[in-house]
């Protein structure tokens, strides 16, 4: 065991993301991280049709990450926090990805002009379109981070649901 | 959790047309797979090609990429591509995406037979 | 932001788990977390019938901690780390599972006598059948530590599939 | 990911016994609605519930808690409960349960109305 499990930092009453994972740049793991992050959308009280917003923004975000940040290696790290937060613009969803993948400006990270239809290049455009805020930046050291927000305002707010597991 | 894959894919042939239907979720990890399905029904040069999107109830960039090549190749091989079912989810990402002036699309199989 | 959503560790070349997840102790969370234990117990190589079998014992065990650990509470937190690994019997996988709940004796946490048929009372049996390795420590401080081993002996082994997320 | 939630379940009436099907996963989450259904079928006291669990892909204790509390209402109220569509895995779960002699089970709705 020893070094290949270490230990969980320990928590302090503000650390108050809904879930944290830490996951290999592996494709066959969105899935799953789909449907978790639909149960910590719908926990905050988005809507089903926000949700599946945020949710794809998330997953747009996250398959960027190993295709250009790990170029498909499966074996890299990826880094999810999502939760409850609130900015200047009020409450709602804070994600943020972080990866110790290839450095790029964050000038560069766009997508190509809409009217150019041809296959690839949407990812970071309806990630725009979909949340409030959108953050790159390098990280010190190696990778990027990606820091995400969507406030959850009338037209984002969901009936107070408990949230079943959405498959 | 453990016997359903997250996308299935159902070809028939319909008179003159092919109909590619994938039922589930295409991500990044699900597009090859709808990928490889609409190029073998595109190399048996159908006079049309109807994908119904009735079952998809998730559809992210990697789908919508292979939808656009798919557009491509029917077009230079003279197949007329048709898609239908598109849910309100998936219409929506089809509208963050411009895309919905792009391809012809029927509310559902019959009428993407004729139209 | 701030606190609230403190930096990743960094990671070194040793820590191999494959998910680390930190989710908070609502069940709506299992679903999600069945899903990725599929993916990985496949990537490790377990069959089918293998894999549904310790994916059973994981949800199993992270219920227990929802209801004894945290009393149904939902705001408790759960760390959830899982990976290959080698232990004496050979190679298999390895789940830990921590929680900040209640302590108890882990000579106390048993099933009930199978002959005595009723509700409830059956989990921590699942999980000792089908587990190779299954060892319950008291944490420092607070909360409880499950160590769950499987080997990936022959009759475990799936075919060398690259699994699909499985919903 | 976002519009099927991971348990549903159909009640319906065939003959003199009802049938409860729920489809999808039963787990710690899930098993309270499986729990409702079958004391809603059984407060109508039929005089046999058939509980169909084809669909059901995944079964943990929670489930299995659920169906032995509703076995021990149908043996107080005289209902005839019967399980049947076990696939594998649920069989196998039954099993390591000991429970697979414990409830009566059927292979499908139409023995189960019968034996
Ligand atoms: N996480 C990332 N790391 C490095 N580069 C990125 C990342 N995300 C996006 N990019 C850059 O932004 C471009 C646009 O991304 P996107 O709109 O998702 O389209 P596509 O991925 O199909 O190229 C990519 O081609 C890539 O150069
Ligand atoms: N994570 C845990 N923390 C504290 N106690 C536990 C934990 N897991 C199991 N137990 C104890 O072991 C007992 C047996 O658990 P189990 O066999 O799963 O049946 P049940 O949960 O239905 O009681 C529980 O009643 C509880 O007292």
């Amino acid at each position: 065991m020893g070094s290949a499990f270490p230990s969980p930092r320990a928590t302090s009453a503000s650390d108050r993301a809904e879930v944290c994972i830490e996951l290999a740049s592996n494709p066959a793991y969105l899935c799953s991280v789909r449907s978790m992050m639909g149960v910590v959308c719908r926990r905050i009280g988005f809507s089903d049709a926000a949700t599946s917003k945020v949710v794809l923004a998330v997953d747009e975000a996250l398959a960027n990450v190993m295709k250009h940040g790990y170029e498909r290696r499966l074996d890299g790290r990826i880094w999810l926090r999502a939760g409850r937060d609130t900015c200047c613009d009020g409450e709602g969803i804070r994600v943020v990805i972080e990866d110790e993948g290839r450095q790029v400006d964050p000038c560069n990270i766009k997508s190509r002009d809409l009217e150019d239809i041809r296959p690839g290049g949407l990812g970071v455009h309806i990630i725009r379109e979909i949340m409030d805020d959108v953050r790159y930046e390098c990280r010190d050291g190696k990778g990027m981070r990606l820091t995400l927000f969507k406030r959850l305002d009338q037209g984002a707010r969901g009936p107070s649901a408990t949230g079943g597991c959405l498959g | 959790m453990a016997d359903k894959s997250s996308l299935s894919i159902r070809v028939e042939t319909r008179g003159e047309a092919s109909v590619v239907a994938p039922a589930g979720e295409v991500g990044y990890h699900e597009a090859p797979a709808l990928r490889s399905a609409l190029r073998e029904s595109l190399d048996r040069k159908p006079s049309r090609l109807i994908v119904d999107l009735t079952g998809i109830h998730y559809m992210a960039t990697p789908g919508l990429a292979t939808l656009i090549e798919a557009l491509q190749i029917s077009k230079r091989t003279n197949v007329t591509l048709v898609l239908c079912g598109l849910t309100d989810r998936v219409r929506a990402v089809f509208e963050i995406a411009r895309l919905q002036t792009v391809f012809r699309i029927a509310t559902d199989v019959d009428s993407a037979a004729t139209i």
